[in-house]
This record gives structure tokens, C-alpha cells and sequence, in this order.
């Protein structure tokens, strides 16, 4: 990763969930740094809120000592964001769709980030954790990114 | 009461009553943290026998897919009951996450509590 | 540092002045999180925009790729906040006091945290950098800390 | 303008004019990143040959000693002219900065702009 602006802003912080709206704020304050919208900002926000919480209640086996790292690399207009927990992993041909997702009522997470950011990928290990890697463009207003 | 400065994941819950309805009044963040405390109030509510619920979305800053998760887990819950979950919401900011996943299908969303009262009759 | 809620929340930051605040929302957000009354909020907020910019702009040779450090360890009523920077150090019996400050118009910075917090440390190499340690306990506000 | 959910240092300044006196308001953070632009306006404010000016912090979010440096800077920027640089602040949280270091005792402290104007015939 490529960061200008002297580099990647890293935070380590426990696998729990009150620490996940923590995380939604530095991304916040990174991307407000880069001058992105505030619409931008939303979606990185709900972004890092899903892949975060993934990172934290699919996290198995669940100890107080599991720790995850939101990576920001903030280049002038982008932002890449990478979430890493050490959790067991898994298959991510497993992932649904927003259909899937309506009709069991849950799997919304990932097809949501997907439609929010520009790049994303993901790679899981079963047994060594998950790496979760997205790319926002800030836009203009006026040209709203994905489907809404 | 949610300060705009706070910098803590807060869901504050409120409760009313308009015509048929319980309306859950939420402030504040919806997500992993807090979502346990809206699941807590609408299976409270279910258990007190009330069928008919309103989510009022109004004052809430952030929602994300576990703050779905919970409205949908909502709609089952009342589904044998053949209970109502409407939710009450003008951010378009929430509004857009009910839209993209498709969920806006799912529920009767009103743009204000006067609406629900409005539109009671037809439902 | 024993923590509690899990464990520390750490922040690995770019050395340069636009991140300042972002380490004060970090540690804002953590006390929050442990309940801290708005005033011990607020003290901190100072202590770590002090402390951290004293890690930026003393910090010789000033290379974009020098990072600061800030770790947070929250516990129950009380949260112990380290900054930790790669600069050249310095000699600690160098610091003034407030009557110093005032006459020079300057170096109000350590001063100013040591009145502010309840343990201060500070260990700082020539060549290898400095550690400030700082712990703060929150109080009711009927029992105001330090001189005021 | 500050957004109150802003979480980045932003630091806005106005100039209004009161009496004798160049009013600097400033609204946001002061601290290492924002308090250079703090430093330009009151040096131009004194190359343009104002020499009483008041810093108006009542809009004033955080301020740490970097700020205060630049304040104190201004002040020794006005000695040799015999001018006078006087701060406008009721904000408690801002105050007692000011109190800690001492040097409450060197500037001139105003609740508001209000009561610059009352006091200036007596200054
Ligand atoms: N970090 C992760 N570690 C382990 N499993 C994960 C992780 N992220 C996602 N998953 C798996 O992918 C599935 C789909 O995730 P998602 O689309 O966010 O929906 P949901 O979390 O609601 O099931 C999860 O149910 C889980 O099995
Ligand atoms: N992290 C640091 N690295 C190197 N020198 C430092 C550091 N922190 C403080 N100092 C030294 O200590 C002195 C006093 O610091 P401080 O009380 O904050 O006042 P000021 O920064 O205004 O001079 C500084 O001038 C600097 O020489």
C-alpha cells in the first residue's frame, strides 16, 4: 500500500464489541483528513462497522486476549481500509447475496460493504484469520457510487 | 440523551403509545454493541402482548446490518402473531441501508410518527 | 499494565501535527467508554495533545516516516495512557515550570500534563526516543484534581 | 463553520471590529496543527498597524498550550508598540487553562465582547 500523508494510521484494539464504534471513528477522522464527503464518510462507516463486527462475533474460539487491527492508508482522494483478526476463518464462497440475505434474515454484512466501497478483497485462512481490504473514492455529490 | 460530541456507542430507548401501536423510540447508535438492547425491547414488548410495533428510527446517527438483523429477527417474532413491525424513519442516511439491501420491501416505512396514525386505517 | 476490559487499544500514527487530534479522540472515546466524567475527559484530551505533539515536533531528524505511538489501558475509574515516539530524546531535568514558561512564553507543555494527571512517568534516551506514562483517575466533580 | 461531529481540527477565523479594538474570532481547535493560521492572522493583523486586538475563543471547542504559546507570541509581537492584546472567553474549560498556567495574570480576560467595549474607556 502506497499511503501518502506520511503513512498508514493503524489501530489495535481488543476483539470486543464496545470497541467497534471506536474504529468507526478513526476511519471517520482519517477520511474527514482526506476532505471526503460527508456521504463518503457514511459509507466507510458502515463499512468498517461490518467488517469489524465480523471480525469480532465470528471470531472463534472467543478469548478476552483476540485482537483486531483496522489498517488506514489514506492517499489523496482514496482511502483503503484493511480489518485483520486472528479468528478461525472461513470459506469465502460461503458469502451471500442481499436475496440470500432477505430470506434468512442475516448475511447482509458483506454483500453491504461490497456495494459501498470501489475495491474489495478478501482472504481467509482457516485457522490463521481473515484479512478484509477495501478502497473508497471520494466522489463528487453529484455522482453517487453503487446502487441506492 | 445522545451528546453529538460522544464518542461512545449509545442507544437510549424510549416507549409511547399512538392509536394501535407501541412505539420503540431509539437514540443513538444501533450496532453490535447496542443491538442487544432494541432485540431486548422488542421481545419485552412481544411477551407484554403488544403485536403492533413502530421502530422509531428518527434520532438515530448509525444503523448497521446488526441493527437489521434485530428489526427482521423483529417481524419473525410477531409473524405468529400475525403482529406488525412498521418502522418510523426520514434520514435518508438509514433510509438508503433499508434500500440497498432490499429490506425496504420487507417493512412499512413512515416518514414521521404522523404518518403511522394517518395511514392506520388502510394498512 | 494490567487492563482490564479486554486489553489496550493501541494507535500507531504518522509523527506529523494533522494527527494530533485524532489521538485525542482515541483517548477520549476509551474514557468515555470507562464512564470518566466530561471534566477528566477533557483533562485528558489536553495531557494527550501535549505529550504527542511534544512527540512530533521535537522529534529530530523530522523524516516522514518517524510514527508515534499512543496506548491506551483503560481500568475500572482509571486509564493509564503512554506516548511513545523514535525521536532523539532529551534530558527530563530540563523541564520548567510555569513560572519558567511564563517568563519564556514557552514550555507550559509538561507542566501543564504533570497538573493534570495523577501519576506522571517520563523516560526519555538521548538517541532512542521517549516515553510518557500518565495515569488518570477519574473523580466525582465534587472533588476537583490538582491546583485550580 | 464547525460541525459539532467533526472530527478533524478545523480552525475558523473572522474579524469584526469593536471600538478601537480588531476582534480575531476564532472557531474550532487550536493546537499544533491549526495554530499557525492562529499566528499569521494576528501577525498580519500588526503589520497592518492594528495594534489592539482581542482573541475571541468563546467559540473555542480545545486549546492547548501550543495555542497559548501563540497568544503569548502576539503579546510580545505588541510589546514594542505599546498595543494591547486582550481575549474574549467565558468558556470554564478554556478558562482554566489559562488559570493553571498563570497566565490569567497576563492577559486581559473578557466574558464577552460585550463587556471589551464597557471596560475599554477604563483600560
Ligand atoms: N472475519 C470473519 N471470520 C470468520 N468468519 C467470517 C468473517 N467474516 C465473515 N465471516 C463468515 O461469513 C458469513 C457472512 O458474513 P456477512 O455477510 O457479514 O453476514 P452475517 O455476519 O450476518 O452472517 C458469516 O456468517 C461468517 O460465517
Ligand atoms: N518527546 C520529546 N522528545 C524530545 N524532546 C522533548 C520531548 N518532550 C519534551 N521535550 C523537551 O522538553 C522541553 C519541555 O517541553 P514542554 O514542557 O512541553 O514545553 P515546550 O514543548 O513548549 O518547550 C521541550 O522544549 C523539549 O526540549
Amino acid at each position: 500500500m502506497a499511503c501518502s500523508a506520511g503513512g498508514v494510521i493503524r489501530l489495535d484494539m481488543p476483539s470486543s464489541p464496545r470497541y467497534v464504534s471506536l474504529a468507526r471513528l478513526v476511519v471517520s477522522a482519517v477520511a474527514r483528513g482526506l476532505d471526503f464527503s460527508e456521504e463518503s464518510i457514511d459509507d466507510l462507516k458502515i463499512v468498517v462497522s461490518e467488517i469489524c463486527t465480523n471480525a469480532i462475533i465470528h471470531c472463534e474460539p472467543r478469548r478476552e486476549e483476540q485482537r483486531i487491527q483496522l489498517i488506514c492508508c489514506p492517499r489523496p482522494g482514496a482511502l483503503t481500509v484493511e480489518v485483520r483478526d486472528s479468528g478461525q476463518g472461513f470459506d469465502p464462497s460461503c458469502v451471500g447475496t442481499f436475496e440470500e440475505g432477505l430470506a434468512a434474515g442475516k448475511g447482509f454484512g458483506i454483500p453491504l460493504v461490497r456495494s459501498l466501497v470501489d475495491e474489495f478483497e478478501l482472504e481467509s485462512d482457516h485457522g490463521k484469520g481473515t484479512v478484509v481490504r477495501v478502497t473508497k473514492y471520494d466522489r463528487l455529490p453529484e455522482s453517487p457510487p453503487g446502487p441506492r | 440523551m445522545t451528546d453529538p460530541n460522544s464518542q461512545q456507542t449509545v442507544l437510549e430507548i424510549g416507549y409511547s403509545r399512538l392509536g394501535d401501536y407501541v412505539v420503540i423510540e431509539l437514540e443513538g447508535e444501533v450496532d453490535v454493541y447496542t443491538a442487544g438492547k432494541l432485540r431486548d425491547a422488542i421481545r419485552e414488548k412481544v411477551e407484554e402482548g403488544e403485536y403492533r410495533l413502530a421502530v422509531d428510527l428518527s434520532k438515530v446517527a448509525f444503523l448497521d446490518s446488526t441493527g437489521l438483523g434485530v428489526l427482521v429477527g423483529g417481524l419473525k417474532r410477531l409473524n405468529p402473531h400475525d403482529g406488525k413491525l412498521a418502522i418510523i424513519c426520514d434520514n435518508e442516511r438509514i433510509l438508503r441501508i433499508f434500500r440497498i439491501t432490499g429490506l425496504e420491501k420487507i417493512f412499512t416505512i413512515f416518514p414521521g410518527a404522523q404518518a403511522l396514525t394517518e395511514t392506520r386505517a388502510g394498512d
